[in-house]
């Protein structure tokens, strides 16, 4: 502001001085870090709580039970198809195989069978990597690649965590990454174009054609 | 009943009257918005344009008015730059022309892309090479700086100017105004020409391809060139026709006379650049492509004949050019009207044929002329910025001190 | 410190400057941008296709008789896309675009997806299948009951295949002789081949390894026999350099791909191929030694064709003598020629002189039964049942004669005249039809004179449909029993390959149902057990599928596992001589229409792009065609421009199309490809059924023109009709 | 490490596409939009607003009766390569929604991230690039049929042929899986390849000599230009270097194929360098 506010009338000049002077500044200091802070806490801690839905998972699911029963580790049950296509979540008739029949008294597993397995519906899992329509993924090309790098050690979990959903995209939180300020410590921390992109430009090169992960 | 608010020591028709006119308008307006509503929630389904006619009425519209509002950054170049201090007497007005055409190119593509609430992915994901980038990084930084030229003026109203502060901050701005000009005519020079170079770099259109300077095709500094020249044909259009409206005389001859002089020399200096592209272009570049000259104007309908060519370069160049550069002719005032309206239809012509002939002239060479047809719905959202501006220039006119020398050419008798 | 205005704005400007500052160092709007970033690509009415593990299922296609392997590709239990199958004997991988949008028909919104009846006010109601065949049953047995089995009428669009089997089984144990079929070129040719050699034979065309071919308005390459054999081997023929000779007074596709394209006045092609004998047997140019001991009649065949001399000819045809001869010799030169005949698709009959004299033409190469040449085989029979045991009931009915006049007196060897149907049942006096089924058949779009079909359909009482879907007939019917559609169910077909071999094919269930539809063959044995008595002891199989696997027996296995039986047991038909004397001259072609109203001649023309019989095109077929056939909901009518200028039309512009049977508002075409005088307009539009997709659009040229009966085989061999356009 | 990858041979995917054999059929058109989830609408019959990635032109020889000639001609994407991997639509994409990919010669289209400015369709001098002026509506049930590899676009974008590169993809996986890199011809066609009845396309690698395409057509080293006789590409003096080659017998067709001054020869043009953006 300029010093050539001396035609405002209503505004004695003793106190516009004091309005920039000692008295005042800290006022303004106080205001400005009130400010500073309040949406500061917004983004970081107030914004996720609000932009995430949380969500549980129908039935929870131990992977380290599996993992300690089955042979071929996360193929055993995530594996490849004949064709080079990846079979994902498996889907009711892999869990039939082995859960025909509750084997347990774990509430989960007779709760697959009594409502899923039983009546031959899918389990509408919630799938913390799922993305867009748009996006292709192709496992067969990063089958040489550890499962941890991009999912974690989600195969020695002994719960499904709570699904947080994106309220405004629809995918899960972990696309993002847990941090909501976007900062990853490990590479399975996020898993956004730009993530891939960072890989695939230290590993190839380039970052790719569009086509090499958009459909 | 809004005396409160108008210029000081001139006179202004009354408060009823303006309403009416503007109601008037504004109902043109809400016909333009609704047209507009339409094409966003309905799609593009609602305009005539087709595969083939992927531009049409709104990119005109778009080029046309960025063309026309050339005049803001050429003036403000002249008055702060060059120091033609005449020109301090038409500058706001250019300035009103300027935001207004800018505005409404921004509207217009807004509503001219398919996807709008991804519009923004120009900025998001912007690919540095593309001519379209270049076209809206400038536009819209430009906008702003023309925004920021606007102020002083609104600050200048008189109730806003009672207020010390406002009043030192436009008086203030007006003196860093020049540092806005210069950035204006620099960001103008880019995306004046990078709208030539959105035709030029199409080397799949023998129509619209132009050999390149640099990274630039011909059409960029053709576009810029003429902009320059036929914008400030422009404000003087509108100056004409405000005074016309307003039945007084609201800038002197002399102002007039510098900025149509200046206008002049520039449409001719443009029509020997363009001559020399249209040549080369057609006894060197088409016909590398298989193409002769005539191809370009052999269009079954009659619209794409000889003479639209004729009448750009001839009618709407060569005549205004001649008629301005001539002292006694363009101090005739029925002339320099001529000359002034040919130079407007001359340039948005030129855009004209860059935009929607491109786009009907076959490329394929067992295919036909395209047709086009503009759908209500394009023609309404193309009046509704002709509304808006009125709208905005008439309130400008109203409240706004747009004219220095009115007060004096126009005393007010007690 | 005094809280004023100015106090105010400073603080509060304080304080948003801090919470300015704080959000850009905050991950809110960063985050919140890139979130809308991706909010704007979701768009939820964009669907998202589930992804599954992919298979591969093969069948065989029987949307037209083509008869094609495909394979269909699936994501879990969805089919996504039908592909050609690669070994399938007839199509070796090619597909064509209506097997290629069956998709489209399975999953699309015209299916009837359950049994429906009739009700009171016109519209349909759901039913159960026990009130289906109930209903049914109880008025097949109330007919039968008065005496009136003979009543019952059946239209199939195939007499081939254990489906058309049961039909004829079921008719006959019930006690009608009515079982008609649809008649095409094929048809027509069989019985040429009856009439001039004596054998129950279909003839086969070896185009594939022929080296000159001589085309009567054939359309090779637009779906004449089946369409994608066809159209390779036409590619066979470019690779080899084998001529082909397209004879049709407009440029088909066929006649733009041909080597040679000789425009002739619609209907005279007969006239044509009896100038060509005239010439081959005047220069001796044909194979002595083959007619010596192949055939009987030479010199009746002499005197026949004697007046047939090039010169004359040509003033009938439009073609010049020289032309003429130059065609005869090189048709005789060549050194496996073969000609062919059946305009446009073949799905209307030709005429016997005409058949006989493509025959006549064959044999004088000597180009029967050989490679390139013409086949003439007899094709696999399966259906090998035993007689049904009738009662009395069921012996009375078969004793009467067909509502048709088929198979007696002079059309004694014709099967079925399923065009009189229209004329029977509106003839004065008592209507002999009280129930019409109908099978794979919409006879209310694809028979001529299709308002007269209409109006005789209105008449007869009881029709039952099988369609499954909601086809022009099915929405006529008092009860609609939904077949499964070709994706879903079993059914036989018989394939023929070149050099005259023929395959056994079957096709299978790629999806499970998605209605509750049954295959028609069930609900015939369900409606025969319903019957009771002798009709039910004559269907003892348990289902369709139990009776195609019976009856085809030890085949049954290597077709459910290979989906085809190569070289099945085919065999060249006897050694009769071929007698040319059958072949005489009825005279030039009549056609309906006077000439002074009607100055010019109509024409259809068929293509790929649409599908013109029992099954309606689906969308895919509709987005391809052409803007020159269809505008809106506006067919046009091909025209040269000559004759345009005469007529005063113009391209794009309205005109007013009329001929014997029927007005219609049409655009004009202007093409130069078209013979003056001749028009010519689409098959395929003008359907009243179906979907928005198809219904509504463009004209139905069967509403167009009449059946014209020919008087050798009693067949409707129209092929065009006396049309007058004027400027709307 | 990025030496493994980079020292990897580049394909250039391209089609030669046989005009005496084409018939006209549509089987390639349909086959297209079967496996791309291509939408359609009621009225299909204004040909400038109906999305067709495969487009069948029809070509006259515009002789009078009886000298009239009819030769159709398929056109998908061209996948111009320009000079040096600069097709005339991608530079002009203001949000960097399509791309060259050298590796393969694709030129891609990334619905979601156009926004539908339409520039590219400007810029494309083969019509091959396609707006959705309308929502895609499929009826109740078709939506069955959609393939997961294609995803559906929405109203407002542009679309355009991608050489069946999600068939590449799948080709790819499979390859990966059973530890190659390297595909054989007959692993990647796309669906029109494969549907036409006539056998009128061949898809195969351009860089490859041992491909049918590359036998068939000759392309000369620089600039990709046939050298075998009947050859011709679209529009090859625009210098937009193609990959979709096409034979024909006919020279009206083949001249029909490029834009002639009255006094130059079929397929005799000067050596003119691929344009594109520098």
């Amino acid at each position: 502001m300029s010093a050539s506010d001396d035609n405002v009338k209503d505004v004695p000049s003793d106190n516009h001085e004091e309005g920039h002077g000692n008295g005042s500044i800290g006022f303004v200091i106080l205001f400005f870090v009130v400010g500073l802070i309040g949406s500061l806490l917004t983004g970081w801690v107030l914004f996720p709580k609000l932009l995430y839905s949380q969500k549980e998972q129908p039935i929870d699911f131990n992977h380290q039970i599996h993992m300690d029963a089955v042979s071929d580790g996360c193929e055993s049950c995530h594996f490849f198809r004949e064709d080079g296509s990846f079979s994902g979540v498996p889907t009711i008739a892999q869990c039939i195989e082995c859960h025909e029949e509750a084997q347990t008294e774990d509430p989960n597993e007779i709760k697959l069978v009594q409502e899923y397995i039983a009546n031959g519906e899918e389990v509408p899992w919630l799938v913390y990597a799922r993305q867009p329509d748009c996006v292709f993924f192709s496992h067969a090309a990063h089958k040489e690649m550890d499962c941890t790098t991009c999912h974690g050690d989600i195969g020695h979990s002994e719960n499904l965590k709570t699904y947080e959903e994106n309220r405004l995209t629809g995918y899960s939180r972990d696309i993002w990454g847990h941090n909501i300020g976007g900062f990853k410590k490990n590479t399975w921390d996020r898993m956004k174009m730009d993530d891939c992109a960072e890989c695939h430009e230290r590993e190839t090169g380039s970052k790719g054609p569009c086509f090499q992960c958009h459909k | 009943m809004d005396s409160a608010l108008i210029p000081k020591g001139v006179k202004r028709c009354s408060f009823p009257q303006f309403s009416i006119g503007i109601l008037i308008v504004g109902a043109v307006l809400l016909w333009g918005v609704y047209a507009m509503l339409l094409c966003w929630f309905k799609g593009l389904n609602q305009t005539g344009m087709n595969d083939s006619y992927g531009f049409a009425l709104w990119i005109w519209a778009d080029l046309a008015v960025i063309a026309l509002g050339g005049g803001a950054f050429f003036t403000g170049l002249l008055r702060y730059i060059i120091g033609k201090d005449e020109l301090k007497n038409i500058i706001n007005f250019a300035v009103v022309i300027g935001f207004i055409c800018y505005s409404s190119a921004l509207l217009i593509l807004g509503i001219d892309v398919g996807q709008p609430i991804r519009s923004w992915f120009i900025f998001w994901h912007v690919n540095v090479h593309s001519m379209l980038a270049e076209v809206a990084f400038c536009l819209s930084i430009y906008f702003s700086v023309l925004a920021i030229e606007f102020v002083p003026l609104i600050l200048e109203q008189k109730q806003i100017d009672e207020i010390p502060f406002f009043h030192n901050l436009a008086h203030n701005m007006h003196e860093i105004m020049a540092v806005f000009a210069a950035t204006g005519a620099f960001l103008s020079c880019f995306h004046q020409g990078s709208l030539g170079g959105v035709a030029g770099v199409l080397f799949g259109r023998p129509f619209a391809f132009r050999e390149h300077l640099l990274v630039w095709p011909w059409t960029f500094f053709l576009f810029t060139w003429s902009a320059a020249a036929y914008g400030p044909c422009f404000t003087i259009l509108l100056t004409k026709i405000m005074e016309g409206i307003t039945g007084k005389k609201l800038v002197k001859d002399n102002v007039i006379d510098l900025l149509a002089k200046i206008s002049g020399w520039m449409i001719a200096s443009y029509m020997v650049a363009k001559l020399v592209d249209t040549w080369y272009w057609a006894t060197v570049t088409a016909p590398s492509k298989g193409l002769t000259f005539m191809d370009f104007y052999s269009d079954g309908s009659g619209l794409y004949t000889i003479w639209i060519i004729i009448a750009e370069l001839f009618i709407g160049g060569i005549v205004p050019a001649i008629i301005l550069t001539n002292k006694s002719w363009r101090a005739n005032k029925a002339l320099l009207l001529i000359a002034i309206i040919l130079a407007a239809v001359g340039v948005c012509l030129n855009r004209w044929v860059m935009v929607l002939q491109v786009m009907a002239h076959p490329v394929l060479p067992f295919e036909g002329w395209f047709a086009y047809m503009p759908s209500w719905q394009e023609v309404a959202t193309t009046i509704l910025p002709v509304a808006y501006g009125i709208i905005l220039a008439s309130l400008a006119y109203r409240y706004l001190p747009v004219f220095p020398q009115e007060r004096e050419l126009n005393p007010v008798e007690d | 410190m005094k809280i004023d205005r100015r106090n105010f704005l400073t603080l509060g400007g304080s304080l948003v400057a801090g919470g300015v500052v704080g959000t850009t160092l905050s991950p809110l709007p960063w985050k919140l941008m890139d979130d809308a970033a991706i909010w704007t690509q979701n768009w939820s009415w964009t669907p998202v296709p589930t992804d599954g593990k992919v298979s591969y299922e093969n069948t065989v296609c029987t949307l037209c008789p083509g008869r094609c392997g495909i394979s269909v590709r699936k994501v879990a239990s969805r089919a996504i896309k039908i592909e050609g199958r690669k070994d399938f004997p007839v199509n070796k991988g090619g597909i064509c675009i209506l097997g290629l949008s069956g998709l489209q028909l399975l999953y699309g919104p015209t299916r009837v997806k359950t049994p429906l009846m009739k009700t009171g006010n016109g519209t349909f109601k759901t039913i159960s299948w026990d009130e289906a065949i109930e209903s049914v049953s109880a008025k097949l047995n109330e007919l039968r009951s008065s005496g009136k089995s003979d009543s019952v009428a059946f239209l199939s669009d195939s007499d081939q295949g254990v489906t058309a089997g049961l039909i004829k089984r079921f008719l006959k144990a019930y006690g009608s002789p009515n079982f008609i079929s649809e008649a095409t070129f094929k048809d027509a040719y069989k019985l040429a081949l009856k009439k001039m050699q004596g054998i129950d034979a279909e003839a086969n065309f070896d185009i594939d390894n022929a080296d000159y071919v001589l085309s009567f308005g054939s359309g090779i390459i637009e779906g004449w026999e089946s369409p994608v054999r066809m159209i390779k081997a036409n590619s066979a023929l470019k690779t080899r350099k084998a001529k082909l000779c397209q004879i049709e007074p407009r440029l088909s596709m066929t006649a733009a791909k041909a080597d040679k394209w000789l425009p002739v006045v619609p209907g005279t092609e007969k006239e044509l191929a009896l100038a060509l004998i005239h010439v081959i047997l005047k220069k001796s140019l044909y194979n002595k030694d083959f007619v010596a001991r192949n055939t009987v009649g030479l010199d009746k065949l002499t005197q026949l064709t004697d007046s047939f001399s090039p010169e004359k000819v040509s003033g009938i045809t439009g073609i010049k003598p020289e032309d003429i001869m130059a065609l005869a010799a090189d048709f005789a030169r060549a050194s496996h020629p073969i000609a062919i005949c059946g305009k446009g698709q073949g799905n209307t009959p030709e005429s016997m002189t005409q058949i006989m004299a493509v025959h006549t033409l064959n044999t004088l190469v000597g180009n029967i039964n050989k490679k390139g040449g013409v086949f003439t085989v007899s094709l696999p029979d399966y259906v090998t049942w035993d007689q049904p045991e009738m009662d009395e009931t069921g012996t009375t009915g078969n004793s009467k004669d067909r509502i048709d006049g088929a198979g007696k007196g002079q059309y004694k060897d014709t099967m079925s005249l399923a065009h009189r149907l229209a004329g029977i049942v509106n003839a004065q006096g008592k209507n002999p039809v009280e129930a019409l089924f109908v099978s794979g058949s919409n006879p209310l779009y694809t028979f001529t004179d299709s308002i007269a079909v209409k109006k005789a359909f209105e008449k007869i009482p009881f029709i039952v449909s099988f369609s499954s879907f909601m086809d022009e007939t099915a929405k006529m019917a008092s009860i609609i029993l939904p077949n499964h559609t070709n994706l879903e169910r079993f059914e036989d077909v018989i394939v023929s390959t070149e050099a005259g071999k023929s395959a056994i094919g079957l096709a299978k269930p790629v999806v499970d149902p998605r209605f509750d539809t049954k295959p028609t063959g069930d609900a015939l044995i369900l409606i025969a057990k319903a019957l009771e008595g002798s009709v039910a002891e004559a269907f003892s199989w348990e289902s369709f599928e139990a009776c195609l696997e019976e009856t085809l027996g030890d085949k049954w296995e290597e077709l459910k596992e290979n989906g085809f039986l190569e070289n099945a047991d085919s065999a060249i038909a006897s050694n009769n001589k071929i007698d040319f004397s059958a072949l005489t001259d009825n005279g030039l072609a009549a056609i309906e229409g006077d000439t002074a109203n009607f100055p010019l001649t109509l024409i259809p023309y068929d293509s790929l792009r649409l599908a013109h019989m029992n099954i309606g095109s689906p969308p895919f077929l509709i987005k391809t065609v052409e803007d020159t056939v269809l505008k809106g909901n506006d067919i046009l009518v091909e025209i040269n421009p000559k004759t345009a200028g005469k007529l005063n039309l113009s391209e794009g512009k309205y005109a007013k199309l009329k001929t014997p049977k029927g007005t219609v508002n049409v655009k004009v075409h202007l093409f130069e490809g078209i013979m003056p005088g001749v028009i010519a307009m689409a098959r395929g539009l003008g359907h009243t059924a179906y979907d928005d997709y198809l219904a509504g659009k463009g004209v139905n040229f069967n509403e167009l023109i009449g059946p014209v009966e020919d008087p050798a085989s009693g067949l409707d061999i129209s092929w065009g009709i006396r049309a007058n356009l004027t400027k709307a | 490490m990025k030496e493994n990858h980079s020292n990897d041979k580049a394909n250039k995917f391209g089609m030669v596409i046989d005009l005496d054999k084409c018939t006209g059929c549509g089987a390639c058109m349909v086959a297209c939009m079967s496996e791309n989830n291509v939408p359609f609408k009621k009225d299909e019959s204004k040909k400038l607003d109906s999305i067709t990635w495969m487009h069948l032109y029809r070509l006259t020889n515009k002789k009078p009766f009886p000298d009239t000639e009819v030769c159709y001609l398929p056109r998908p994407c061209m996948h111009c390569e320009g000079a040096h991997g600069h097709p005339p639509c991608v530079s002009v994409c203001p949000a960097t929604a399509t791309d060259y990919d050298k590796k393969t010669g694709i030129v891609s289209q990334i619905y979601t991230r156009c926004f539908g400015c339409r520039y590219c369709m400007g810029a494309c001098p083969y019509h091959a690039r396609y707006f959705n002026w309308w929502d895609p509506v499929w009826p109740e049930g078709m939506e069955n049929y959609l393939s997961p590899n294609v995803s559906p676009r929405m109203r407002g974008v542009v679309e355009k042929c991608s050489l069946c590169f999600h068939r590449y993809q799948l080709a790819m996986d499979k390859a990966y899986h059973e530890g190659r890199k390297e595909l054989e011809e007959h692993e990647y066609q796309s669906s029109c390849t494969q549907a036409c009845p006539a056998g009128a396309i061949t898809f195969g690698d351009l860089n490859n000599p041992h491909h049918q395409v590359h036998k068939m057509v000759k392309p000369s080293k620089h600039g990709g230009k046939p050298t075998a006789t009947n050859a011709f590409r679209l529009l090859e003096r625009l210098g937009t270097n193609p990959k979709i080659y096409y034979l024909s017998s006919k020279e009206w067709v083949r001249r029909l194929g490029d834009n002639y001054l009255p006094e130059e020869k079929t397929g005799e043009i000067g050596n003119h360098q691929p344009k594109g953006h520098h």
